[in-house]
This record gives structure tokens, C-alpha cells and sequence, in this order.
């Protein structure tokens, strides 16, 4: 009975046309945005904060670009870690060129530069689909990594090849560096991540969601209808690549910290974020929240959190558990909802809109 | 439903695992130390016999000695597959227990170098790592005994040079490096620039991206094509076996390819076969099981089941590197218990050990490794010391020593890595500067 | 389709008023086969006209060329007094031409809502900045452009099931939404291919008189490729009848259905 | 039904505002190129004459290059083989072709050093390869039958990882050797002095190349004459249309996956002779990727050619061109060669032909 939408009159179109127009999914919003805000940071311990709420907050901005991309627009992307790591070394670079400008003004510009790459190797999709296209993002991703290593511009000549987080402040407080606590770089990711949930939401609910959405599931007739494909494609391509951009950079300065960032930035990470927007469900945002939280959080529970239930598992063999396991969920939550965690999330609000009488 | 039980299960455990993580120092007179490992992976080649030298040793000292003064170490892994993100994720989770931290990756040091500033842990990155972070007045918490790979290239030059009869012949020859195409393959690069200049000879590059490792084909074409006169080999992992055996198909005379200490591994030579006699590598342990402190391990440990180690393996270059690591821990907790006057001794401690660590000749005997290594001496600004190496070389089936000791060229690297300390904290910004005080002692 | 009285003279411009498009000559081949071969006809501004013709015929050929999918080697497209060799789909688009398909070629991942809100992309100017944001103008423009919707639901009776996605509807529904996200670009001239290809009778008699409709409320016109013959003839103010690329009559249904070879055509000729 | 099948007749290029600007760069950084001299130390020199002189004054090391292309290409068309055979049968995108490669080389040396006699080992691996396809079919795909093509590429996913847990945990991580003189391949290499230098073959690429033809010659053979084959052209063509004259699906597919998992043998072994059987061969089978758009996911012939062009390509771009921009460019030139024939031939070499219809 706490889920009904009976007695909720929608008088104008505004209303009807609310992201959340039950007041039960705002409410719930809300419970989520507290729980986040300061149930996390109060109960949880450094350790919990900085290699569990982190990463997942880092990928699941990571997977809503993908989202866009391949769930929106329907075009598949292996090069994710790539334009990831374009976000990260831009801001780096950045933070050479402008020390005293804001980080997080920074962090957010990085993500142009990301997205003009994204756009460059866009470029294809106007001629290829499928998984030809798949393919072909893969040079981006492994021509980016070469540059990564071989272009010593964008380490600034480091003999170690490395790049250094320096430490900004944001009223005072230092949010990157090593000084930064977890708790504030927890809060300074959250607020990031939930204000670009807020932009994405915003775009695939309008006109543009909309184009991508019609060239996804026909492109032929999107073009009859008028749109653009060249336009609606590559801006896919770019709003995508922003966030992944915008994720990369918070992934090295509010998470690793500096170190060897080509590596991070590997084929990996690109299946790893395509995972993750394909078990959360294809074109869905929550669903990027849901996905990110099952392949990010999950290897890291197994990891430690077996060993804590008196499991005897340890160093190799967890790592070989961890890895059959993945593999195995992976297989079996294709078979048990092949459209991802996000329907099984709807098919259980709808149970609930129904209960006690679904007939 | 299983599947959401368990996953919420798993979840759990994670919380209380990060929740009881103060729970194994509190239990009675022990020292907890984790070790990153890497079982698992594409480098578990190298990572399994270390990860087995590092245990061994440990447990013998438990065994044999009841610990250290008494106190027994705890010692765990924590697996990373080699891979950066684990590693620090194994570094939030041991940073409140361990008394230093081992990474045992390039990447993983670099990651952990500015917190490990903030959160005071000392990191012990035996020859691995930034090799800039051998200055202890910028670094304070970042260990690097007992040399780094700035000191390996310039021992790869002498090499060449001795080889040659002299450094005035280096003039007009060739050297060329095979690295691999990341940070770790990359740090010998300065050292070599500048050396090639002072000595007159030319220095080729031959980068090798981490996923062409096993396909090194037209790396070694240009290496056909050029000819350098000695080749260099900055590789890990599988890169190495294959170098190895690339160098036997192209006819590379196989006595001028030298690896760094890390392309050392028995493996590594194997795959060559037969032909692969002759290949050398850097090295600042012995290998074999000719040494007391080895006849100990198998006497111990490995005989009595302790060990996941096979007897043959032990005694193996990696393995002996393992236990060259765990002596250098085991040693600085004793040097700690002697300056602090403490049995269980905390980080803070640790770094002080770390500091005054003075393992001369005299106690290499006593603990059973005469001839094993030489001597290492850390002091408050050297946190390498920059000690002496030797080549070793493939006999077809172990590796042996070949020719004396070498002291690396001390008055060549010392000036590069200030400069580059300074460097690196300048570009940190708001580097903590170093408030820990230098022992007397040292 | 007699049940119901249907007003063809009811406006007396019919088939009499100017000249909105004409195909002058049009070829297209495909590699060797030739799908049309230069046919010319016109269509006049707020006529119903028919385009029938056997299997093969070329029919969805010619459909494909006015709005620029194909692109015919030879002849060319006046429309609205522009003259030209090519068209590009967009540029048809934007000219205000829309269309269905003969296979329902909806967004099967979209609700009826927003497949037929495509139809208003052109009409929509607010740029990205104002997107993201989805306050202010961007918000107000698209209320204002889903006030139209909603009146084009209300006009073609599907508003229970606006907000479910059309992969799952029946086939008439899919056909009606097809229709409104067509009349959402507010087209001059609207392609029916086919529009009632599968329906039952009650649903064909439903989508002739919203076709009906449209030409007299709104004065669009129609191009429509329809087998049912009844359907052509009551709906349609001219007829062009294609056989194997070729045009073999053009009239109004009167003058087509006396034809010799339209009769040859479709009864075939005993040789 | 007026609605012929086509393709689109192709729209002009340069009316397209992005392309226009896309030119203009071109033509800025070409008007840049040019301004460099065409003399000996100009970028110009380096890049369009210089490779060509060295290929002319050194050709053994032209021929050298080659023919590790070749080799290299050989092999990278083995594990595309396995993909085709397996996308054509089940229209599944299979990445775990690469770890299949590991898989099956993991096992036969695994268990070798068991104790097992090598050709033993080989069958019990074949055994192995054999009730992977089985499990495969029964958990994976028979469950997931007529789902979209990205659903069962990503249970592919899951059986790359399954299987590296597996194996290592099996076999353990490290680098082993392959068995290769058990298995009687030849070792050394054979020198041919021609052009003035020295090229020598290696015996184990020779046999590599051997009997890499042996095998597509098999399959051929096996395609074009046996009911089994018969049947598995039929499937290729239509699911549907296959079942409906009562073939067994799931007969097929096992044999497909047990067909591509000889197929991963046998590269397994080869590669594994090469250099060292370990999980880093996984990211080196993702070069197949490129053979693969290159040569169209559905053509055998395609898989080959391609990945002759691949292998060859890339070996000579690194080897002459390579040195220009500081080395390393192997690990993306593939896809790059394979990008630039796309754009010409947006379905491949060989690959079928995009009908757009509507």
C-alpha cells in the first residue's frame, strides 16, 4: 500500500513530464541522496569510503557516458578507458597550465577535450555499425594508450612517466592530493556524479534523447523524420565521451591519486564499463548505477569480505573465485533478465504497484 | 533469490572485514606485516616465486627463532594480480595494520608514495619503483634498497664498458634497451641519455607495449637492422621468456643481451632452450641453495609441509629475491626494536629502523647469508644506498655469478635523482616537508 | 467502406489546385535492374493521390525518390516550385514532407508518446545548453510541443496507451502511431505506403476516415500506395498506376478503372 | 512489393559541414608537410622516401619482414578462423576465442608436466575442448537462444572470465613452455643467403604456415563434403530455415565450438612454440579483431586474407615507419589498416553485402 500512484492527479504537462513523477520515486530519490550523503560518510570506515563508494561513484559516471552511447544511441564502444584517460591527462595537463584555477572547474573542462577526441573517432559510426564499429573504437583505444605512454607532453617529461596529483582546495579544505581525506573526496565525487546524472537525465529525456533514442532503433526512419544522423551520432559520441572524460579525471585525481595512468586507463577498463552498462540494462541511467555497483563493488566484497565471513579463502584462490564468479553471474544475469538489473528493478516496482492484489 | 542472498552477504562481509581490520595487532606480542602479492595474472610467473621466498623466510624466522626478539610477524597477502587498481585497494586495507607497506609493483609504488606522506607508513620498494625516491630528505617514507634502476643502467654501462676493456671504447658503439612501454620500463631512459653522452656512445630505443609482449617480432627485425652492440632488456613478465627467445632466432649473440635484475628469473632463461647459455642479467642475490639461511628455509619450513614451495624451486634467483626482502624487513624490525627499546614496534618505528638499517658483512654471516648480497647501509638522505650488484649468467639450467661485485656509478645517478626529487615535489605542491628527525646513530 | 458517407467533392479545389510536386522523367536502376523508368506525374496541393500497381511495380521506388532515400539517375523533383536532381532525406524532412512505411518502421524502444514527439524535432530550436538544464525555455518549448501531440493523439484515438512502448502494441495501433508521428512534423505532403496493408475491416474503415480527416481538417496532402482497390477508389482524387517501372495510366479512379491496360495489368493479358 | 533491396546510392561527402572541416585540417597539416623540404632531413624525406630506400638497399630485411608478416598474420587468421566459424554458425560474436587459445594450451601442458605423454595429452585436451563446447551449448547458449546478438556477446564475457579463473586456478599463472619437440615440431631455422643478406626461416613458422593451410584446406573440405557440413552452411544461412527441414541446432553449435576449439588448439600450440604459453596470449588474440573487420565476420576466405594483410601490414609499419614517432605503433597500426578499409568497404574484404531496405 506505500506504493500507489491512485490520487496522484497530474494537472499540467510539466508535471506528467517529471523524470520522477510518482511522488513515492521522489521520495525514495531523496532516501537514496541521504543515505549518500550522510548515512555513507558517518557509518562507513576509510577503507569502505575510499575502494568501495569512490570506484563506484568514478564508474557509474563512467557507464552513464557508455550508456548514452550504446544504450541511448545504440552504437557499441570498446573505447571507453581511452576517452577516459584523454579526461585525465587534459585535466593533468590543465592543472600544469592553470594551478589557480578551481579543480573542479577544471575536472569539468577536461571532459571538452575528451569529447572532441570522441567526436574524432565518432567519425566512422557514420559509416559503420555493429560490431564493426566496435572494433573500430578499439583503435581509438589502443592508439590513446600509445600516446599516453609515448607522447611525453602529456606527462610533462616525467622521467617516471607517472603523473603527480597536486593538491587543490575547494574552500579551504584540500580535495585532491594526498591530504584530502576520503570523506571529502567522496563528497566532492558524489556532488559531481549527481549533478551529471541530473544533465543526463535532462538530454535523454529531451529532444536529443529523443533523435538518439529514434537513430537506435531505426536509424533509417530517423533520417526520413528529419534528423541528422551525422549530428545526432556524433553528439552522442560527445556527450559520452564528456562523461567518461569527466570520469577519468575524477578517477585519477579523487581516487588513484597520480601513478601510472596509461595503465590504468586499459582495454580492461573499456570491457569492464561495457559490462557494467550492459548487466545494469541497456539505456537506462539507474540501471549504470546498478551495473557499476555489481561489477565494482562485488570483486572487492568477495575479495575481502569472504576472508571476514570465516571463509578460508586466500590471496590466489580468491582471486580465481573471484574471477569464475563474475564470469558465472555475468552468464547467469543474462539469462535470468538479458535487459539488466534496471528491469528487474522496474518489474519489482511494478509488483509493488500492484501488491497486495495483482489481479 | 540465491544470488541477491549471497550478494548481500558478500556485501556485509565487506563491511566487517574493513570494520575488524584492527583486530590481529591487539591479539598478543605479534607484528603484523602484509605483502602485496601477485599469484594471479600474466606476471604470476615472476610473482609466485617471490611471493613463496618472501613467506618462507618469514615463517623460518617464526620458526626458528620463535620471531623477532620474541615477537612473532604476522604475515599476509594481499593479492593484486599485478594490477594497480588492487594494489590500492590492498593498500586502504592494510594502511591501519601493516607496519610497511609492499607494494611490489612500479605502479602501485607511485600510487602509494603520497599517501603513504600522509598516512606515515613506510614503504619498502626493494629495486623497484621511483628510483628518485631514494632521497630521503624528500622522501622520508619511501625505502629503495638496495639500489635503483638509475644504478642499474649505469651498471649496464660499466658492464659494456669492462667487457669492452675499457669506458674510453664506448665511444661509437651501440646500445640498445628493450623496455617495456610503461613507467617501469621507462626509468633507466635519463640515466642512459646522459650516459650515452658523456661516453660518446648511441642509445636505441626499442619500447614494447604491454600488449605485444609475446609478439616482439618486428622489435627484434630493427634490432637485425641496427645492430646495436649490447642490448638491455627493461622487460617483466612474459616479455622476457620471449626477448630471450627472440634474441636465439635472430642470432643475437646471447652473451650481449643483460637484463635488468627483474628479467633475471629461471624462467625467463629457460625458455630459450639450449641456446640461451650465456644470457645475463643484473642481480644483487645470489642464487642456490648453497647458503645457511636457505638450508634453514628447507630445514624449517619447506621440509616440514610449511611451504606451498616444491624443494627444487627453492633457491631459485626470484625465490632468493623473496627472501632478500623479508631479511630486509626482518632486519630493519630488529634495528627499530633496538632504537626504540619496544618489542612490538609501530610504523613510526619501522621508518626509523628502515633508516638506520645497517646490514654489514659481519651480520650477512650471522644470519646465514655470506656471499648472498652485500652489505646494506641506509642512511637518513640515501635511502637506497646505490650498493654494489654483479652480472649473473645463465649456465643453460641456474644462474651463476660472473665477475665481482660492481659499485654503480654513485657520482652519476646521486645528482640526477635530487634534481628529480625536487622536481617531482615541486610539482606535488604542498609536499609535506620532512619533520622526522635523523637518528644520531646514522 | 459504404457504411459511412464520405464527402469527395466536399471541397472544390480538388484535383484542380496548383501543382505541389511533379516527377519529371524519373530512372532509377539498381545495378542492372531497372526499377522505374522515366515516369512523370504531378501531385496537387490538398489532393488524395493513389499509386497502385502490381508487386514490383516501383512503387516504394517512387516513394523512396520524393523524399530522397533513392536517389533516381535520371529526371527530377519539382516540389514547391524547387527544382531538383537529388534530395536528401533531412532536406525532404525539413521541406515538409513525411511519411509511413510499409513495414511499420516505428521506435520499437520508445513509448507512443515520444515516437511521435520525433515527429516535432524539426520544429524544435533550443539548443543543448538549454537541454541539459530542461528548465526555462527548453522546458517550455517542450510543453508546447506536447500540447500538439496531445491533440494528435486525441485526433487518432490512442491515449491509453500513450505512455507504453510501441514494440509490444498490435499491429493497427503500430500503423495509427506511424501515422501520428508523421502528421507531428506538420507535412505538406504525407507518403502513405500502404497504410492499411494487414488490417482488419473495422481497422481499415477507422484509418481511411482519419486519412479523410486529415485532408479536410488540415488540408495536407496525400500520396498513397494501397492494394485494396475499394479503398483507392473511394479515397482518392487521382490515381497513377505503375506496372514493372513503367506508368501505364494516370486519371481519376473512373478514367483508370476503364483503362485496357490497367485491366491487362491486373488481370493479366492473354498472350 | 515494389521494395528491391539495395544499397544506397552514396550521399556526396562534401556537403556535410564536419567532413568540409575535416578537409580543411587535412589540407592545413598537408600545406604544413609540405613547407618541411623534401631534402634528406625534412619530415617528408622520412616518411616517403627514406622507408622505400632502405627497403631497396637492404632487401633482405625487406623479405625478412615479410615473411615474419607472414607468419605473424598466419596466426592472428587462426584465431579469427575460430571467431568466423562460430559467428557464422550461431551469428554469437565469440570473444572468448582468445582465451580459448590459453585455455587449450594451458591444458595440453598442464598436463604434460602431469605426466601425461604428449600425444595423450593432445587428445585429452581435444576431450576437454569437446565437453567445453558441450557445457557451453547446454548453460550458455541454449538458454540464451534468440536474444539480441550484444546479449550473447556478453556472455562470451562471462565464459572469458570463467575461464581464466579456471585455468589458473587450475594450471596456475605462471609462463610455460610449450611442448613443442614432444609434439614433434621442428626447432632452428633455415639461413637463405639471397639478395645479399640473410633470411632465415624459422622450421617452426614454416610448419606453423603448413599446417595452418592444412587445416582451412580441412575445414574446406569438411564444409563442402560432409552432411555435418552441409548442415552447418545451412544454419549459417538461416536459423529458421535450417530448423525447419530438422536440423539440430544445438548438434550444430556443439560442433562449431568444438570445431573452433581445435581450431584454439592448434593455435595454441603454435603460438605458444613461438613464444611462451601464458594468460598474456588473451590480449594478443584481440589483434584478430582487426583480421576480422577487415575480412568480414562470415568469410573464411576473408579471415585469411585479412589476416595475411594485418600481420604484413603492421610488420612493415613498424618496422619502417615505426622509428618516425618513437616505435610501438604495432599495438594500434592493425586497427588503424583495418579502419582505413573500412571506409572504403564498410562490410569487410569478403564480408556480406548491407542491404538497407525499407
Amino acid at each position: 500500500m506505500l506504493y500507489r500512484e491512485a490520487g496522484q492527479y497530474k494537472s499540467n504537462y510539466a508535471s506528467d513530464m517529471a523524470v520522477f513523477p510518482l511522488r513515492e520515486d521522489r521520495i525514495g530519490l531523496g532516501v537514496m541522496l541521504a543515505i549518500a550523503l550522510v548515512a555513507i560518510p558517518f557509518l562507513g570506515n576509510d577503507f569502505f569510503i575510499a575502494s568501495v563508494m569512490i570506484p563506484f561513484l568514478v564508474f557509474s559516471l563512467a557507464a552513464i557516458g557508455l550508456n548514452i552511447l550504446t544504450g541511448y544511441t545504440g552504437l557499441i564502444s570498446l573505447g571507453t578507458a581511452a576517452f577516459m584517460g584523454v579526461g585525465a591527462y587534459s585535466c593533468y595537463k590543465l592543472t600544469t597550465f592553470f594551478p589557480h584555477v578551481n579543480i573542479i572547474v577544471l575536472i569539468l573542462v577536461s571532459g571538452l577535450f575528451s569529447a572532441g577526441i570522441g567526436v574524432l573517432f565518432g567519425l566512422p559510426s557514420l559509416r559503420i555499425k555493429g560490431f564493426y564499429l566496435a572494433v573500430a573504437t578499439l583503435a581509438a583505444q589502443f592508439f590513446l594508450q600509445w600516446a599516453f605512454v609515448r607522447v611525453p607532453w602529456l606527462f610533462n617529461y616525467n622521467a617516471s612517466g607517472a603523473i603527480e596529483v597536486p593538491q587543490r582546495t575547494l574552500f579551504g579544505l584540500p580535495i585532491t592530493g594526498a591530504a584530502a581525506t576520503a570523506e571529502t573526496r567522496y563528497f566532492v565525487c558524489l556532488g559531481l556524479v549527481v549533478v551529471m546524472t541530473w544533465f543526463a537525465s535532462n538530454l535523454v529525456h529531451g529532444r536529443l534523447g529523443r533523435s538518439w533514442m529514434a537513430v537506435r532503433d531505426m536509424d533509417i526512419a530517423a533520417e526520413l523524420m528529419g534528423i541528422k544522423l551525422l549530428n545526432a551520432k556524433l553528439g552522442a559520441f560527445a556527450v559520452s565521451s564528456y562523461f567518461a572524460g569527466v570520469a577519468g579525471a575524477m578517477m585519477i585525481f579523487f581516487w588513484y591519486g597520480g601513478g601510472e595512468a596509461a595503465d590504468v586507463f586499459s582495454i580492461r577498463l573499456s570491457f569492464n564499463i561495457l559490462f557494467m552498462v550492459i548487466i545494469g540494462g541497456l539505456g537506462s541511467l539507474i540501471g549504470s548505477f546498478f551495473g557499476a555497483a555489481f561489477l565494482s563493488v562485488l570483486p572487492t566484497a568477495l575479495k575481502f569480505g569472504l576472508p571476514a565471513l570465516g571463509v578460508p579463502l586466500t590471496g590466489a584462490t580468491a582471486e580465481h573465485v573471484t574471477f569464475m564468479l563474475v564470469g558465472a553471474l555475468i552468464i547467469l544475469f543474462l539469462i535470468v533478465e538479458p535487459h539488466g538489473l534496471a528491469r528487474l528493478w522496474q518489474i519489482g516496482k511494478q509488483k509493488l504497484r500492484t501488491w497486495p492484489f495483482p489481479y | 533469490m540465491k544470488t541477491s542472498n549471497l550478494m548481500k552477504g558478500a556485501a556485509l562481509g565487506a563491511l566487517l572485514a574493513s570494520a575488524a581490520a584492527i583486530v590481529p595487532a591487539a591479539a598478543q606480542e605479534t607484528i603484523y606485516f602484509s605483502n602485496n602479492a601477485y599469484r594471479t595474472g600474466p606476471f604470476s610467473g615472476s610473482g609466485i616465486p617471490i611471493g613463496d621466498g618472501m613467506r618462507d623466510y618469514i615463517t623460518m624466522i617464526n620458526e626458528r627463532d620463535g620471531g623477532v626478539n620474541g615477537v612473532k610477524i604476522v604475515y599476509e597477502e594481499c593479492e593484486t594480480g599485478y594490477d594497480t587498481k588492487k594494489s590500492i585497494e590492498c593498500y586502504e586495507q592494510v594502511k591501519s595494520k601493516t607496519i610497511v607497506y609492499s607494494p611490489w609493483s612500479t605502479g602501485a609504488t607511485l600510487a602509494a608514495i603520497p599517501r603513504a606522506h600522509v598516512d606515515k607508513l613506510p614503504i619498502l620498494s626493494m629495486a623497484y619503483g621511483l628510483s628518485a625516491s631514494a632521497d630521503g630528505t624528500n622522501f622520508p617514507w619511501v625505502f629503495i634498497p638496495p639500489l635503483t634502476y638509475w644504478d642499474g643502467a649505469s651498471l649496464m654501462v660499466k658492464h659494456m664498458a669492462a667487457e669492452l676493456g675499457g669506458l674510453d671504447k664506448l665511444k661509437g658503439k651501440k646500445l640498445g634497451l628493450i623496455h617495456l612501454d610503461a613507467p617501469f620500463g621507462k626509468e633507466p631512459i635519463p640515466v642512459l641519455e646522459s650516459l650515452a653522452k658523456k661516453y660518446g656512445f648511441e642509445l636505441k630505443l626499442y619500447p614494447v607495449a604491454a600488449a605485444d609482449m609475446q609478439n616482439q617480432g618486428s622489435l627484434w627485425l630493427s634490432i637485425r637492422r641496427d645492430r646495436p652492440d649490447f642490448l638491455y632488456n627493461q622487460g617483466w613478465g612474459a616479455m622476457n621468456p620471449t626477448a630471450v627467445k627472440e634474441a636465439v632466432k635472430n642470432n643475437f649473440p646471447i652473451s650481449k643481451l643483460v637484463g635488468v635484475w627483474w628479467a633475471g628469473g629461471d624462467d625467463d632463461a629457460r625458455a630459450g632452450g639450449p641456446e640461451a647459455k650465456g644470457y645475463k642479467s643484473l642481480n644483487f642475490n645470489a642464487a642456490g641453495q648453497n647458503f645457511p639461511v636457505i638450508q634453514d628455509i628447507l630445514k624449517f619450513v619447506v621440509e616440514k609441509g610449511k611451504s606451498t614451495t616444491p624443494k627444487e624451486k627453492v633457491g631459485e634467483n626470484l625465490y632468493n629475491r623473496g627472501v632478500y626482502n623479508s631479511m630486509l624487513v626482518v632486519e630493519a624490525i630488529r634495528t627499530a626494536q633496538k632504537l626504540t627499546g619496544k618489542k612490538v614496534i609501530n610504523p613510526e618505528d619501522m621508518r626509523r629502523g628502515l633508516e638506520s638499517l645497517n646490514v654489514d658483512e659481519a651480520r650477512l654471516k650471522e644470519i646465514g647469508m655470506a656471499g648472498f648480497a652485500s652489505p646494506v647501509k641506509i642512511s637518513c638522505a640515501d635511502h637506497s644506498g646505490h650498493h654494489k650488484a654483479y652480472v649473473a649468467e645463465w649456465d643453460g639450467t641456474k644462474w651463476t655469478q660472473k665477475g665481482e661485485w660492481i659499485e654503480p656509478m654513485k657520482d652519476e645517478v646521486r645528482p640526477l635523482i635530487e634534481a628529480n626529487a625536487k622536481d617531482y615535489v615541486e610539482k606535488a605542491g604542498n609536499w609535506p616537508k620532512r619533520a622526522e628527525s635523523c637518528e644520531k646513530s646514522s | 467502406m459504404n457504411a459511412e458517407p464520405i464527402n469527395v467533392t466536399g471541397t472544390p479545389i480538388r484535383g484542380k489546385g496548383e501543382v505541389l510536386l511533379s516527377v519529371e522523367n524519373i530512372s532509377l536502376r539498381f545495378g542492372g535492374v531497372k526499377a522505374i523508368s522515366d515516369v512523370s506525374f504531378d501531385i496537387r496541393k490538398g489532393e488524395i493521390r493513389a499509386i497502385i500497381g502490381p508487386n514490383g511495380a516501383g512503387k516504394t521506388s517512387m516513394l523512396n525518390c520524393i523524399n530522397g532515400f533513392y536517389q533516381p539517375q535520371e529526371g527530377q523533383i519539382v516540389f514547391k516550385g524547387e527544382r531538383r536532381a537529388k534530395m536528401r532525406p533531412h532536406r525532404a524532412a525539413a521541406g515538409g514532407i513525411a511519411r509511413t512505411f510499409q513495414n511499420v518502421a516505428l521506435f520499437k524502444g520508445m513509448s507512443t508518446l515520444d515516437n511521435i514527439m520525433t515527429g516535432r524535432t524539426l520544429k524544435m530550436k533550443k539548443g543543448f545548453f538549454w537541454q541539459v538544464l530542461r528548465h526555462g525555455p527548453a522546458m517550455r518549448e517542450e510543453i508546447e510541443h506536447r500540447r500538439v501531440v496531445e491533440d494528435i493523439i486525441d485526433f487518432l484515438q490512442i491515449e491509453h496507451i500513450r505512455k507504453l512502448p510501441v514494440g509490444k502494441l498490435p499491429y493497427g495501433l503500430q500503423k495509427r502511431v506511424e501515422l501520428g508521428r508523421a502528421l507531428a512534423m506538420e507535412p505538406e505532403l504525407l507518403l502513405l505506403d500502404e497504410p492499411m496493408a494487414g488490417m482488419n475491416l473495422e481497422e481499415k474503415e477507422d484509418m481511411c476516415r482519419f486519412i479523410l480527416d486529415v485532408n479536410n481538417q488540415f488540408g495536407t496532402t496525400i500520396a498513397l500506395i494501397e492494394h485494396d482497390m475499394g479503398v483507392v477508389m473511394d479515397l482518392s482524387d487521382r490515381v497513377v498506376v505503375l506496372e514493372y517501372g513503367r506508368k501505364i495510366a494516370d486519371g481519376t479512379p473512373d478514367e483508370v478503372k476503364a483503362d485496357q491496360r490497367v485491366i491487362d495489368a491486373y488481370l493479366g493479358v492473354a498472350h | 512489393m515494389s521494395d528491391l533491396a539495395t544499397t544506397r546510392p552514396a550521399p556526396n561527402p562534401l556537403a556535410n559541414p564536419w567532413i568540409r572541416a575535416g578537409l580543411i585540417l587535412a589540407a592545413a597539416v598537408a600545406a604544413i608537410l609540405l613547407g618541411a623540404q623534401l631534402d634528406s632531413s625534412g619530415t617528408l624525406y622520412a616518411v616517403f622516401i627514406d622507408p622505400f630506400q632502405q627497403m631497396i638497399q637492404a632487401p633482405d630485411l625487406l623479405v625478412q619482414t615479410i615473411w615474419e608478416g607472414l607468419v605473424s598474420g598466419v596466426l592472428y587468421a587462426l584465431i579469427a578462423l575460430g571467431f568466423v566459424l562460430i559467428f557464422k554458425a550461431s551469428g554469437v560474436f565469440n570473444f572468448a576465442q582468445g582465451i580459448m587459445v590459453v585455455f587449450a594450451a594451458l591444458t595440453l601442458v598442464g598436463l604434460y608436466e602431469k605426466g601425461v605423454p604428449a600425444f595423450l595429452a593432445v587428445i585429452i585436451t581435444l576431450g576437454v575442448m569437446f565437453a567445453l563446447a558441450v557445457t557451453i551449448e547446454r548453460v550458455v547458449l541454449r538458454p540464451l537462444v534468440n536474444q539480441p546478438d550484444i546479449i550473447l556477446f556478453m556472455a562470451t564475457f562471462g565464459i572469458t572470465y570463467f575461464l581464466i579463473g579456471f585455468g589458473e586456478s587450475l594450471f596456475g599463472g605462471n609462463p610455460k613452455q610449450m611442448i613443442a619437440e614432444q609434439l614433434f615440431l621442428p626447432k632452428g631455422a633455415i639461413d637463405l643467403p639471397i639478395l645479399g643478406g640473410l633470411v632465415s626461416l624459422q622450421k617452426i613458422d614454416i610448419a606453423a604456415a603448413v599446417i595452418a593451410s592444412l587445416m582451412i584446406a580441412l575445414l574446406a573440405l569438411f564444409f563442402q563434403y560432409t552432411r555435418i557440413g552441409r548442415a552447418l552452411r545451412a544454419v549459417a544461412d538461416s536459423h529458421k530455415a535450417a530448423l525447419s527441414v530438422g536440423i539440430s541446432l544445438n548438434q550444430i553449435w556443439v560442433i562449431v565450438w568444438f570445431t573452433a576449439g581445435i581450431v584454439a588448439l592448434i593455435t595454441g600450440i603454435m603460438w605458444g612454440a613461438r613464444s611462451d604459453v601464458s594468460f598474456a596470449l588473451e590480449i594478443v588474440a584481440l589483434k584478430a579483431l582487426p583480421v576480422l573487420i577487415l575480412g568480414g565476420f562470415t568469410s573464411i576466405p576473408g579471415a585469411i586474407v585479412g589476416g595475411l594483410i594485418i600481420g604484413i601490414g603492421e610488420k612493415l609499419g613498424e618496422f619502417y615507419w615505426g622509428p618516425l614517432v618513437g616505435g610501438g605503433i604495432e599495438s594500434w597500426l592493425a586497427y588503424f589498416i583495418a579502419l582505413g578499409f573500412l571506409l572504403f568497404r564498410p562490410q569487410g574484404l569478403f564480408g556480406d553485402k548491407i542491404i538497407e531496405r525499407i
